[in-house]
């Protein structure tokens, strides 16, 4: 289990999380990036600006 | 002043496009790929090339600092002293420029890129790609007023001084515009848009700009790059867009007259 | 103005001499080889470096189409944009071009070479090696007069438009020559010119180019070739030859204040 | 055996001897390039603008 960074909801991690993943947080949406698994955590992931991909 | 690029994709005859450039008395200029022998070498060296699909479901090479080596080693090395070469010897000036030399291409590097792998969601942080932003337009002329006929490929430089690898379609189109060139010609190994991908004959001979909504819809993922490279480069001025073979019989002169895809 | 050939040897601290050169105030030239990379790498692709001996003691890269190729990748791909994207992040306007670009460095490519390989006298026909004879100093010029700094390196291109493999240490000379340069620095891994190989502290610091023939013996092979180079360029107006280290502080400052072997 | 494109000596040929090797003629020392095997086969080797190699 891990805390949303941006409201502090309790999200659960699957098995195969890999550090890197994106994650979704139920409660606000936020996007969070695992940035560790043992213990798990996550952080914001930055805002990309998206276009058509190089 | 016209601007052509050729595809380094496999079954793309690079010298019947050079032979009919050396006959072309037009000022040109010559972008060039090379992902075909790149996906090659790397696969030999140990470092097979791994396709990244973005959130927004466009693919491209995932280039961590290993592949942005071996990329540089083909498109600014192996192919592109092969064409410039071949080109000399062919009676053409011809002088080998990467996006890096004399910051001719520069852009922005993605400092992360949001893709799916394996059905995960995922963030890459290193990955060694950049969008061409800016042309030293000025380094172009100087080249050409004195004789030189440049031949550019990436990879192209960040803002960070960074070397990063870019889209050649995009490079090419950006280029185009800087040049302020009336065509821009993008030859390859399919005839032009097909609306159908299995009949070759099927080719959407013209496009008007404005109706380029309908004709999206059959390119599939890297043509549909090609297809907003283009759109891109017709709405800062270039007159003419044209999708066309490399290995029809004197492919330029043929693009420039009509045959293939032409967007305007 | 100076020019300086950077070393592709293993154990050479290239970046030390880029951050040095980025404090230099007067024009440059850089010229830099890419040897062991090159090994490495063809050793991987399964086509192993060869070096052949000719008739007269001297020994070269066994240079097929195939090795070409692999030069190419290493030379004017992979290390000519990671010096110039280096620099670049330095702060300075570096261009990087293979002799091939714009008939830069031109010379005739040996059609045979007799060489003695496995003890025995044979005759090769497909060798891709040539000798630089003629430099484009005002293609040079033009860069150096627009602000940019050349970073140059072969392979160069024959007197038939095709691309070989060259000498760098003889094409830097060439280049000093050709844009009178007052001064042409060799920086390697070897502090200079030493008395015993195995005494790194041996090096002899001065040679008036008169006295060169005394000297000529303390060097084996490869490093003959540099000193022909350094004749050479002396020959032809060149004042200072150096040879000194580039792993030691301020490797150029250092270089051009008399550190290692001086000839003049 | 083969005959020396110069002098017509004829000349022995050991068995590892290879298409491309460069043999000497004992009676008029010409270099002579060895271009074939079966049957034995030499032409005059071209005069190499001999320097201090590259």
């Amino acid at each position: 289990m891990v805390e949303c960074t941006e409201c502090g909801a309790t999200l659960a991690m699957n098995e195969d999380t890999e550090v890197g993943e994106l994650i979704t947080c139920g409660d606000c949406g936020a996007d969070l990036e695992v940035t560790g698994m043992t213990p798990p955590m996550v952080q914001l992931a930055p805002q990309e600006e998206e276009d058509w991909g190089e | 002043m016209f601007v052509v690029k050729v595809g380094g994709g496999a079954g793309i005859d690079v010298d019947n496009v050079l032979v009919d450039l050396a006959s072309q008395r037009e000022p040109f200029v010559l972008l060039h790929g090379g992902s075909d022998e790149t996906n090659e070498v790397a696969t030999k060296l140990g470092h097979p090339p791994r396709f990244v699909t973005s959130v927004s479901g466009y693919t491209s090479r995932r280039t961590d600092k290993e592949t942005l080596g071996i990329f540089s080693m083909i498109y600014a090395g192996k192919r592109n002293v092969e064409i410039v070469s071949r080109l000399q010897q062919l009676g053409v000036n011809a002088l080998g420029l990467a996006g890096v030399d004399g910051r001719l291409l520069e852009g922005t590097r993605k400092e992360t890129l949001k893709v799916i792998e394996e059905g995960k969601r995922k963030l890459i942080r290193d990955d060694y790609t950049g969008k061409v932003e800016k042309v030293n337009v000025a380094l172009l002329r100087l080249l050409l007023e004195n004789g030189y006929v440049p031949v550019i490929t990436a990879p192209i430089l960040s803002n960070d001084g960074e070397a990063v690898n870019a889209d050649v379609d995009r490079c090419a189109a950006a280029v185009a515009v800087a040049l302020e060139a009336e065509e821009l010609l993008f030859l390859s190994n399919v005839p032009g848009l097909l609306r159908d991908l299995k009949d070759p004959s099927s080719v959407v001979s013209s496009i008007p700009k404005a109706k380029i909504d309908q004709y999206v819809g059959f390119a599939k993922d890297r043509f549909q790059k090609k297809i907003m490279g283009a759109v891109e480069a017709l709405d800062h001025g270039v007159e003419r867009v044209v999708f066309s073979s490399a290995n029809i019989p004197t492919p330029v002169r043929a693009a420039r007259s009509g045959a293939g895809t032409v967007i305007s």
